[in-house]
């Protein structure tokens, strides 16, 4: 049915197939949708986010969308400074995931601010001090480098590439890819930075409070450390699952077991920063303010101290070490915990330095506050998720997004 | 023009012996500035009020168990070094939230303010408020509101602002009068007034003849132990909240008790022996 | 030989062929198509010009002609009805008050607008519904006090001359904001040429810049 | 020529590009925002001139000054008003949220008449000849004294005007609540003769030994008791607690002294005792002792030995002498008596026992010391014409001497001797102990009129709802009172035109008096209210009219003053807390919630504590000691012999072991949400005891039990 648009040369499953699965993960984005209707049209009432928690579950799903979405960069770094040319076989899939990723984020925070009609404010009145003036600025322009380094591979459309327009115009653009992938690497090194640095800099919360270099917290350089490290993690854990729904091998061996020793090395040299980072603020920089390291974790199981371990040790030193370790790298399945891990480990993270942030008590007669997210904020966060869900699918429906799917592939003796 | 005289810095202190927690100032300040209310104020996260008193207790057990109130406005914080970089005022990204340099207050626009709750998370006094419902008055009551503080809409930040509408007034009329200085008594802020115990004095901490000056006796000098820190008071029993961290709020309080002073900050074990007794550099 | 490499090689070949097939049916098609686009974009672009803002702003006209020249011969000058309180505040537009001191409910002249004002204002003991062309927002606190007083300003600095006017223009009130039409300026790209054409943030800043070198903390012009 | 798709993209682009270069978006983008700066639905307050006017706030007895803020005449705060001889500046939370009342949802709106158990609007002249029409009957039928009448006080004119109504008309059945006052008046009447009420002069007291009045939590005249406990440190005075829990005056106070709940009239006594046996009583005023002093010596040393009564107190003997010295020897002791605000069920024993403390030091009617003076009565009513029927209705016996005698008396009998019943700015279905019986007293009545200006439980009740304005609508003079050391009048002022179709109390009586005819409209010969307070408070006229207030006494009352023991001496039992359950339940007054009338404004409630109100529940506190089984926060079903409710408990470390907590002033039960529907209303679990000597409910705690629930 829609035979024309499926690039040559690879098997797709049956239209009608398709259009179920579509229908199925397209119910719980309209779901999304409604939830983020509510919240525009009612406000954040609609939330169970209050005065203590001014930031919540959209805040860290940014946070987290954006560390993970961090493959994109870094590959795409990899790939056209570092000149690594094997990556010319995972980077188009890397890039429609960052272009996933950051598109979520924009749209958690327009729905997260209580006047999204006002939001352009914060570039036409940006207060140059604030962290999140930076975040905004660099997110919106990576956003647009994403754009156009998704471009050219949408035009690859069997259909799309017929126009000549088109076919030169993609051409000349992966031509160019090496400036966009530069200047992506620049903007995301400061935005990712940034991220950190907003709970870096809140020195009235000595949870979050980092001492640094310059303007810049140790939190700025972790953050972007970190995003690196564990970006692609994620781009490695949704290749792999769409392998695993599309039931067949779309990337070489060779090039995952790259990409995640490259990963890997960046965890392990991340972690150790990390726990230097930790053991200093705990053991200087709080202490400094009147905060011993006990005040900030409690025993109510939301912020008690498994969740550090749980952060650095369990999904820091353990995936770091799979996966510079050739033989546990390479066995496929531990190489799947590992990547697993440490997504869940950079998400713990920016959990951590969002949500514990404003959770401990600093004023001593304050108290531990707890907070569970309403419905309307779980259904808009799924939202992204479905959306991304729905657009790998069909990228990879249509777009030639795994050059080497073909030649993986090969039709055998008995099928011709 | 008044504007041209030197820097005011106002600023208030508040004895903790005095205050009985009857809630007028918090009133006199929700009347004032027209502050919304909802059926049920019962969940204090979600409750708007500029002025919030805390119930403090000493946590001994009958019958040694003390309580004291603690009113909690805007603190208007300095920010480290006291040089107008406040918590809120340095994350806010719209420039919603400014430092006047001119009175030392932290204003907040609400229509400049896009919502982003960046600065709530910035403040460790809990004294930004977030409009997560629209204002609603029952009906008719929304005649009472007065014209001098321009309601929120649903959707901003909001905090105390140290009523700087009436400092307007003041300035308004000392421009027809002809007057250069605004009296102390010229500008009182709505809490100030209302204090049935009179436990708030408010004025210009830059100016020595006003009482304010004369309780705190704000140290010019920054904190030896603490360069951040500028203004503490050299006045024994005068501290400020989570003064530590460096955000140098112009709000004092006063009290006997030391359990009291105590609960301003946080202390690791035996440090609270050490510095108790130390009152800004020139008691040194 | 990755996939991409692959066409670029064939793609040029690929192009050429498709265009040579769709020849002439495309010229004609491509022909319309900018006919389409002239006219379309002739269509929007002039009305985003002229008709948007017609349909931008709702006109009102004042309850009745206000003759300003013959009031200040009458009264001398602009404080004598636009007046400064003892509390320093601003009277604004007068009240009926004010003008009770001259007017009775018998009309002075011969004006048909006297005539309203004597019968549905004066002697039904009715406030005149004026409509404030200098109307600023809520969120604003302008201090006349500061600007005639302590600047030593006049007038028409910001309100023109208003006082030179011997018939009251319509109202013009923005539809989705319900400022006045003063505020933006009548230019709808909000250029002036003198220094009463627009009244928003960015010229007080201005002029605030200019005059006190500074362009003020936000609290000084917001409540 | 055929149209196709690109000449549709080429119709699309066209369009875009235009509007591209056109102002629109540019302008719209900056409108929309605009737009969400002014959201119609945020109001917007108009400006204009701002104006003072001063007058008397009168939501309690505190009878404070207050100047209220206007913008082109539209009221917009409630402020204390600078060197009123009251408040001298400075306001409670009620007074300031005053405005709020204007609005308030639960006002009555207009007059209302009940048929079959709903209310429909009638004018004020069908309301008020229905009521004459009535009262007429009764006049008619020769019964005048079928009619009973009660007023929240017994001072100032509109009080004065349902006396007059009351004398012309021919009943006797004029009662009032309970209030700081009444109690204050009735001690005083006891220990030296009638016509005599107390003051306090807390200004300038060095020692203030105060047996549970909560002097910041709305004792008296709240905001000058504040001013009192506060001003302490300048002038070194001592204020000593005796209370069972950790109240904010217990907090404020030098010495909080926790005492066993109903013993605290045992507690005075043996601190009498102790006076009496070290010869601590002053002589030169101990001339004016009499009236069984040697009997009442004899039986505190008799009954209140130190060591029993430190039992039974939990006092230890040793403080109970040290303070009773103390106090003694203090230059200007006070004692104060009244538990809480000190109004509602209190006992007369205790105020007198408490008040006999002050007698004996003789630090009477000095400065810093406790005036006893004569009821100040600068009202001047004529005396009313009264005609056959009158005189023999007021010679009938009078039913009762409280509300609660009253309605017991009404529930047992068959059928109310009483045929109307007009209630004046109370809500005794509400506040007062076991509000249940009095509803269905009431409802035993043929017909109540309610002068109120809120739909309360007592309105709820009634037949005939009259709205009168509020005291920011209408002229009154307000008297100072509840133990105010001096004695200052107020004039309230209307600042503002009534919001709705409301009266001033003061009209609606004279013209139910005019509509009656006869003697009752000779008798209320006036034009209207203001005229009669006029010509009553001729006296002070020039003054309430001049400053906005009179000072009737300055500085203390010089007349002599003699002291009868004989009440004491016969020691009358202690009413102490029914019931067989293990713990103890007491009410406790909070300053941010009101128990009487009106409710608390929707500011006022805001300021209330998480940990008293929480959602539609409320908490009550208890001692961790004695909470064996229950957790913080959580549900408890707590028993009493009059009833039982679900709460929950607030560990408190500020209350005595064994003692339950619970605050007044909740459970309303009429349309407001802000105030209405959220916990329990604690009268509703204790049943009154009324006290032998008072004629007055005395049941101020209860026996309680409490189970997880």
């Amino acid at each position: 049915m829609d035979a024309a648009l499926i690039p040559e040369g690879v098997k797709r499953c049956s239209f009608p197939k398709f259009m179920l699965g579509i229908a199925i993960v397209g119910a719980v984005l309209l779901w999304g949708v409604y939830a983020m209707l509510l919240c525009w049209f009612k406000g954040l009432n609609q939330t169970n986010m209050n005065d203590y928690y001014g930031f919540a579950l959209w805040i860290w799903a940014d946070l987290a969308v954006i560390a993970i979405g961090g493959g994109a960069f870094f590959t795409g770094l990899l790939k056209y400074i570092f000149k690594i040319d094997e990556l010319k076989n995972i980077i188009n899939f890397a890039v429609i995931i960052g272009f996933i990723c950051y598109s979520s984020a924009l749209l958690i925070l327009a729905i997260d601010i209580g006047q999204p009609l006002r939001g352009w404010f914060i570039f036409w009145h940006a207060n140059v001090h604030s962290m999140l003036t930076e975040v905004a600025f660099c997110l919106s322009c990576y956003f647009a480098v994403l754009t156009i380094e998704f471009i050219p591979n949408i035009l690859e459309n069997r259909q799309l590439n017929k126009v000549p327009f088109f076919h030169h115009l993609a051409h000349n653009m992966h031509g160019t890819m090496a400036i966009f992938a530069a200047t992506g690497a620049f903007l995301s090194f400061f935005h990712q930075g940034s991220l950190g640095g907003v709970a870096g800099v809140l020195y009235g919360r000595p949870f979050a409070f980092r001492e640094g270099l310059l303007i810049w917290p140790w939190t700025f350089f972790l953050f972007t450390w970190s995003a690196a490290a564990f970006g692609p993690c994620f781009t490695l854990l949704v290749t792999r699952i769409t392998e695993a729904v599309a039931g067949k091998k779309l990337v070489k061996d060779n090039v995952v077991h790259l990409l995640a020793k490259i990963s890997g090395w960046m965890i392990v040299t991340y972690i150790i920063a990390k726990i230097i980072d930790t053991i200093y603020w705990a053991t200087v920089t709080a202490p400094g303010l009147g905060f011993k390291m006990s005040h900030f974790y409690t025993n109510n199981g939301f912020y008690g101290y498994w969740i550090l371990i749980a952060e650095i040790i369990v999904c820091g030193v353990i995936p770091g070490l799979l996966l510079i370790n050739k033989t546990t790298r390479e066995n496929p399945t531990l190489r799947l915990v590992a990547i697993t891990l440490g997504v869940i480990g950079v998400c713990l993270n920016r959990w951590v330095m969002v949500l514990q942030v404003v959770a401990v008590p600093v004023m001593p007669f304050d108290t531990w506050a707890l907070y569970i997210p309403s419905w309307q904020e779980v259904a808009t966060t799924i939202l992204p998720v479905a959306y991304g869900i729905i657009l790998i699918a069909v990228t990879y429906r249509y777009l030639p997004v795994f050059p080497q799917e073909v030649e993986l592939n090969q039709p055998t003796a008995q099928e011709s | 023009m008044i504007q041209d005289k030197i820097a005011h810095k106002f600023g208030m202190v508040i004895d903790l012996d005095k205050c009985t927690g009857c809630g007028s100032c918090t009133v006199s300040c929700m009347s004032e500035n027209n502050v919304p209310f909802k059926e049920d104020e019962s969940d204090k996260k979600d409750s708007i009020t500029w002025m919030r008193v805390y119930r403090l207790t000493n946590g001994k057990p009958f019958p040694d168990a003390q309580i004291v109130y603690l009113p909690r406005p805007c603190q208007h914080c300095g920010g480290t070094g006291d040089h107008g970089h406040s918590p809120c005022v340095s994350v806010c990204p719209a420039t919603a939230t400014d430092y006047g340099y001119d009175t030392g207050i932290v204003s907040q626009i609400y229509t400049r303010c896009f919502g982003c709750r960046y600065c709530m998370v910035s403040c460790p006094y809990h004294a930004r408020y977030f409009n997560w419902w629209d204002p609603v008055w029952p009906e008719g009551m929304e005649k009472y509101l007065s014209p001098n503080v321009s309601p929120r809409m649903r959707g901003v930040v909001e905090k105390c602002s140290f009523c700087y509408h009436r400092y307007q007034l003041a300035r308004e009329k000392a421009y027809v009068d002809g007057v250069d200085e605004i009296a102390e008594a010229a500008y009182q802020t709505a809490c100030t007034t209302a204090c049935p115990a009179a436990a708030i004095t408010f004025g210009d901490l830059n100016n020595p003849a006003h009482k304010v000056h004369q309780i705190v006796k704000p140290d010019p000098h920054p904190d030896p132990m603490n360069p951040g820190v500028v203004g503490k008071s050299r006045n024994p029993k005068v501290f400020r909240l989570l003064e530590r961290l460096g955000t140098n709020p112009k709000v004092y309080y006063m009290s006997e008790r030391e359990w009291v002073r105590k609960l301003g900050d946080s202390y690791l074990e035996g440090e609270w022996e050490k510095v108790k007794n130390i009152y800004g550099s020139a008691s040194q | 030989m990755s996939e991409i490499e692959n066409k670029t090689e064939h793609g040029s070949m690929d192009g050429a062929t498709a265009c040579a097939a769709g020849d002439p049916k495309n010229d004609t098609g491509l022909g319309l198509g900018v006919i389409f686009f002239i006219v379309a974009f002739l269509i929007c672009f002039l009305s985003g010009w002229l008709l948007f803002p017609k349909l931008l702003y709702s006109k009102h006209e004042q309850p009745f002609n206000f003759d300003h020249v013959l009031h200040v011969e009458e009264a001398g000058s602009c404080d004598a009805c636009h007046f400064l309180r003892e509390d320093g505040t601003f009277s604004g537009i007068p009240k009926m008050v004010s003008c009770l001191e001259c007017h009775t409910d018998e009309p002075m002249g011969d004006t048909p607008d006297e005539l309203i004002f004597a019968r549905e204002y004066v002697a039904k003991e009715r406030e005149v519904p004026w409509f404030v062309y200098a109307k600023q927002p809520d969120c604003v606190f302008f201090s006349h006090a500061a600007h005639i007083n302590a600047a030593g300003m006049d007038c028409k600095t910001c309100h023109g001359p208003i006082g030179e006017t011997r018939t009251s223009r319509p109202y013009e009130e923005n539809r989705l904001t319900g400022y006045s039409r003063d505020i933006w300026g009548k230019n709808i790209w909000g250029i002036k040429k003198n220094s009463w054409d627009r009244m928003k943030m960015n010229d007080c800043a201005k002029c605030h810049e200019q005059e006190t070198g500074h362009k003020g903390y936000c609290f000084q012009c917001h409540k | 020529m055929k149209v196709d798709r690109r000449s549709f993209l080429g119709l699309g682009l066209g369009a875009v590009a235009g509007i591209a270069i056109s102002p629109v978006g540019a302008k719209l983008t900056d409108d929309l925002s605009i737009w969400t700066q002014n959201w119609p639905w945020t109001p917007v307050p108009p400006d204009g001139e701002i104006t003072y006017d001063h007058s008397v706030c009168s939501l309690c007895p505190g009878t404070c000054g207050i100047t209220v803020r206007k913008i082109d005449g539209r009221p917009v705060k409630v402020e204390g008003r600078d060197t009123y001889p009251v408040n001298n500046g400075g306001a409670c939370l009620h007074g300031i949220a005053g405005l709020q009342y204007l609005y308030d949802p639960s006002r009555v709106r207009t007059p209302l008449r009940k048929i079959n158990t709903r209310f429909v609007p009638v004018s004020w002249e069908d309301a008020l000849s229905l009521v004459a029409d009535r009262l007429g009957e009764l006049r008619e039928k020769q019964t005048p004294e079928a009619l009973a009448c009660i007023t929240d006080t017994d001072q100032g004119s509109v009080a004065g005007l349902f006396k007059h109504f009351m004398a012309a008309f021919g009943s006797p059945n004029l009662l009032t609540m309970p209030d700081l006052e009444s109690w204050l008046a009735k001690a005083a009447e006891t220990l030296h003769g009638s016509g005599h009420t107390l003051g306090f002069d807390l200004d300038h007291a060095d020692f203030v030994l105060s047996f549970g009045a909560g002097l910041i939590d709305g004792w008296g005249s709240p905001v000058a008791c504040f001013k009192a406990v506060a001003g302490r440190k300048q002038r070194d005075a001592k204020l000593i607690q005796f209370e069972p829990r950790l109240s904010n005056t217990a907090a404020a106070a030098d010495k909080w002294i926790p005492v066993n709940p109903g013993t605290e009239a045992d507690l005075a006594l043996a601190m009498c005792g102790v006076l009496l046996r070290e010869n601590l009583f002053e002589p030169e005023f101990a001339d004016g002792f009499k009236g069984g002093f040697m009997r009442f010596n004899a039986m505190v040393q008799e009954k209140y030995p130190v060591e029993a009564v430190a039992d039974l107190t939990g006092v230890p003997a040793v403080i109970i002498e040290e303070t009773a010295i103390a106090f003694a020897k203090a230059k200007m002791p006070v004692a104060l008596p009244g538990k809480g605000r000190g109004d509602g069920a209190q006992s007369l024993k205790e105020f007198a026992a408490v008040h006999t403390l002050n007698c004996l030091v003789g630090n009477i009617n000095k400065k810093g010391g406790t005036f006893v003076r004569q009821n100040t009565d600068y009202l001047d009513f004529p005396y009313p014409v009264q005609d056959a029927v009158a005189r023999k209705g007021m010679a009938a016996p009078r039913q009762a001497a409280s509300v609660q005698e009253l309605t017991a008396r009404i529930n047992q009998s068959g059928e109310s001797e009483l045929k109307v019943l007009m209630v004046y700015n109370a809500n005794p279905c509400y506040s007062l102990n076991d509000p249940s019986s009095i509803r269905t007293a009431f409802e035993k009545i043929p017909f109540k009129v309610c002068f109120s200006s809120f739909m309360d439980e007592t309105a709820m009740v009634s037949d005939v709802i009259l709205p009168i304005s509020t005291f920011l609508e209408r002229m009154e003079d307000v008297p100072s009172k509840a133990g105010f050391a001096g004695s200052v009048v107020g004039l309230a002022k209307p600042v503002v035109n009534p919001v709705f179709d409301t009266r001033s109390p003061g009209d609606a009586v004279i013209q139910i008096a005019r509509a009656l005819g006869g003697t009752l409209s000779q008798s209320f010969g006036w034009r209207n209210y203001e005229a009669c307070l006029e010509e009553v408070a001729a006296g002070i006229w020039d003054d309430l009219i001049r400053q906005g207030y009179a000072v009737l006494l300055n500085p203390f009352p010089a007349e002599p003053v003699t002291t009868d023991f004989a009440f004491l001496a016969e020691n009358p039992e202690t009413i102490q807390p029914a019931g067989e359950y293990e713990f103890t339940l007491i009410p406790i007054d909070n300053i941010g919630i009101t128990t009487t009338v009106p409710a608390s404004s929707p500011f006022a409630i805001k300021t209330v504590s998480d940990r008293i109100i929480k959602g539609q529940d409320m908490f009550v506190e208890i001692n961790p000691q004695t909470a064996s089984g229950l957790k913080d926060g959580g549900f408890v079903t707590l028993t009493t012999p009059a009833g039982s409710a679900r709460v929950r408990v607030d560990f408190n470390d500020g209350i005595m072991p064994g003692v339950i907590g619970m605050v007044k002033g909740l459970g309303h039960r009429f349309d407001n949400k802000y105030v209405a529907g959220k916990g329990v209303n604690v009268n509703d679990l204790i049943s009154p005891v009324i006290e032998p000597g008072s004629g007055t409910d005395a049941a101020f705690g209860v026996k309680a039990g409490i189970s997880r629930a």
